[in-house]
């Protein structure tokens, strides 16, 4: 297991874990929502080629209402 | 009905000039019928973090038909060009769309853009490949250094975000129009129908809104009622209005009175 | 669509609560369109001498369809009691119809109206069985005499006829709307449509107009404009706008930002 | 023959003219027209009984554009 | 400084265009004050009934230098053209001016006049040889109308009386102005300095005020303020202002700039 | 006459808060007399190349009094850093005071700031110790980046120079005057003497202006108008104007009417 | 003694007494102050000639603060 | 001689001559004038310290009237 830093918050997860395999556990809907990764937005096909490292910063977004 | 031009901004065209926020809304309910009242055909999002400790229930998209409504993400919330262009980025990943309302705050109690931020952080997202719209001051200068370095609009403020103050500088609107080659639309401030048909009537492209419609005792009729005031504010920008006189000149004849 | 109280004058039931003006249009034709396009359900027109030496040809209402639309003649050009009061008879000889509106004009250049004869001839028509809709200025003590007399509307002055300067006053409005039980319709002054919207935000219970649409460049395409505004400022005005304040409120969320 | 004043101007009438008589020599749509005699408005119904004398002052007039 | 006619108000001339009411001072000393710090040369009094339960006391008049103020008694509170006219003739009689300051009051919680008993009351007391000057609201055709049965000057309402609305119609002030031979002064509605100012740039004649500088916080110091806004406005009007541009035009050289 | 406390701009105090330009005057006689009348105690000067060609003949400086007038050279008709720095530099070094009104030019046609431009310029002459008095547009974010930078004060536009407009959007100035620490002095716009006051009634430090008393038809008797009218509104200001209400209040007492 | 109506009120004067009198017994300044006998103004200079009688109406007024 | 590049156009100077040279020749007022070297500004006690060369470019400026 490793520290990722998910949304500004300390996040346990699985050696060796993509991007796809944390939107998966965390159980989202992959539409409509995006992932940035240590500040590079990462493209939903390629979530999958992205492996996760201890100390990586993620964000996760989607859209919600505004002006 | 009037035969009108639709409004272009990039390669998208837009029958109605009409451009609602999605915020403050009581329910999701209440927004979906106020969108669907006032006839937009485009709506803002913002672009915020997932709360992994909620349980996600409704989304907002759930209440959104995409194939009615065209998707503009906003940069609401970002005082800095980083965070600007970070969240852009995210927008366009999330929702597929090269449009953005570009938004770089400069101060929150008058969420007034910080406008030098604005200038680079859309000169960014220009050369990236987006739609860039921002929204602006009223000031002519970066009026026009927006349009130059490519935005596909500008939207200067008719007052401060949610104050429904109305368009609170006409003069300097009227100075923007007169000089920009690409849609002004007005945004922010508009707190009731006659606002939006004045914005339209001085030559506006168009207006988003959103307090003005969510705020109001009843933002469904509310809705329907800017939608009306823009069709009426641009239908009264093309046929022309009547000089404005001190005296007065009859209606009626002047002639074959009885005596 | 929003459902509202149809306008009621006296006895009659208006469902749109712009009224128009028949004078001053290039033919016949132009006001039909003009009319249809709007929307109105009363027209004005005004009593005239036939000429004896002119061959007759069309007349105005051939072109109005009196199943549609409901006519208000007028007393435009009246100078004293006694003119407006013989020709308010004359038209309700003509038209059948019991509606008058009633002006008594005090000076020629502004065609404001002359108060002291028009309370005077609202008082003899009043008493004839007349539905008296007076031309007034926006003085509230006039518009209080009017309906303390048995008017059954008032309809102050926004500006002077054919001005197109909007509403100049909206204080007094305001103080006439307060204190009326009767129907306050804004005759004369309107330029454009956000000044139709203006007056029906203030919580008026109609507008008269003209000029401002038969002296548009397209009159047909600014008499839809009327239309649309009167529209949205009534639903503007029963939705409840937003309060105006100096500083900005966000209309996207402050939390969840990206760091 | 005598002379009236109509709509401001002298006109020749037969003697024991109407109201309606003159309505009719003038070829006038009786519909949305009115006619005031010496001052006072006659109903349609009653053009008939108004017969015309020397000096009367009769208007007759019709509905036109007007704000 | 600058060398202006007097105004003249039938036979009389005043210096200072600006007329103050000496009512609702926190004492007379303050109002004493105030009248000396304004500059004005003419002050409104009103007459009313000897109270003969309370020991008189102190007078109005003890602080009124009548050698430097000359008295424009008034008839406020009156409501019929009788009252009104019976108030001027003791107005008269106590005060031995010929003047007065016409008020026939048409509703109390505006305060507009009742312009019908205002002509009736303003051609009875015309006949009677005194100096009317009518307050009146900003209708022309009444204005005219005093102005032709003799009045001395007429006095059209800013905003309704202790509003401080400043002048909410400047469209009717000026066409009052352009038909007018005797003096117009704007009387009541006046907030602030800027407000009289404008007034006299407007080309009135004179103001008169009272709850504007009475309510004040500072009185002396807005007595002051108001003194020095009269004579810069009337200087304004015959300076002659610039005429208004949307752009700009350099006030600067254009030429030998550093390269 | 009112106790004030002094303008403080830097180290520099003034009791005149009206700032004069120099420019546009029919002659340097009129120049001096408009100086003198309106009691200005600043005048701002324009640095350009001296024409080698032209016999030199008088000079501005021979015109003003610098026992009397304090200067405030400008930079104006520069449009980059480079320039408006280098002007000011040089204005230094030729004027012997440390003031400069910084302009950076964004525009020809509005002559509105640059205001990117001048923030930079700004924060060079900052550390080179002038005393900055920035020329700005009405955007209290840039107003606020200005002080935040050590500008000695802010000085908004009211409209575009030498418009004549007024004040175009006193919300804005409100905002800018609730959060600046420094001196706000409206810049450029002013068309009479109510501009000014109105100015100085908003709560600003002071006025700089031009074009509207060299441009009027009596330029030296619109400078007394000017100088009368900032006092005027500095009193008002002070003395704290009467709240605005919509209905009346009477200023003659109520009671003791007779009957 | 006879009774009067001043200022709205019902006041006692002596019999025969005149305006001047009564404005003498009331103490007031004569300056400034106007007297109506019966809705009409009586000038100073004629109140001594003007005898008080049952039921006269008499206003006397004076100038006090307004606008 | 030598040219310099003054207030944007050439003029011709004695070899060795210092700014104040120039502003004497110049004929110009030293007060309230001022005088920028290549883009630097001189103040005016070291204006006899300054030699011109070929090609510099010299800005001579005065206080007009402006706004």
């Amino acid at each position: 297991m490793m520290n990722v830093r998910l949304n500004g918050q300390q996040h346990l997860v699985d050696d060796g874990a993509t991007l796809s395999d944390l939107v998966s556990l965390l159980k989202l809907d992959r539409d409509w929502i995006a992932v940035e990764f240590n500040q590079d937005v990462i493209p939903r096909a390629r979530w999958g080629e992205v492996s996760l490292k201890e100390g990586d910063k993620i964000e996760v977004v989607q859209l919600v209402g505004g002006g | 009905m009037m035969n009108d031009q639709p409004l272009k901004i990039g390669d998208h065209e837009l029958k109605s000039r009409l451009i609602l926020g999605t915020g403050k809304y009581a329910s999701y309910e209440q927004m979906q019928l106020a969108l669907e009242r006032s006839g937009t055909e485009m709506v803002t999002v913002a672009v915020r973090r997932i709360n992994l400790d909620r349980t996600s229930g409704e989304s907002l998209l759930d209440y959104i038909d995409l194939k009615r409504y065209r998707l503009l993400p906003n940069t609401a919330g970002c005082y800095t060009v980083e965070e600007a262009v970070r969240t852009a980025r995210l927008a366009r990943a999330a929702g597929m769309s090269d449009m953005v309302k570009l938004e770089v705050i400069g101060d929150e109690n008058t969420l007034f853009p910080d406008t030098a931020g604005l200038i680079e952080a859309a000169k960014i997202l220009v050369k990236e490949g987006f739609t860039v719209l921002p929204y602006t001051n009223d000031d002519p200068v970066i009026a026009k250094r927006l349009e130059d370095i490519g935005c596909a609009a500008v939207m200067p403020l008719a007052a401060p975000i949610g104050s429904g103050l109305g368009i609170r500088n006409p003069y300097n609107l009227r100075i923007i129009l007169e000089n920009a080659a690409v849609p002004v639309i007005v945004d922010a401030g508009v707190g009731t129908a006659s606002d939006a048909s004045r914005a339209m009537e001085l030559g506006c492209a168009g207006v988003l809104m959103n307090s003005g419609i969510a705020g109001a005792k009843d933002p469904v009729l509310m809705a329907e009622a800017m939608g009306l005031a823009m069709a009426a504010g641009r239908a009264a920008y093309l046929a022309g209005r009547i000089p404005k006189k001190l005296y007065a000149t009859a209606s009626s004849p002047l002639n074959d009175l009885i005596d």
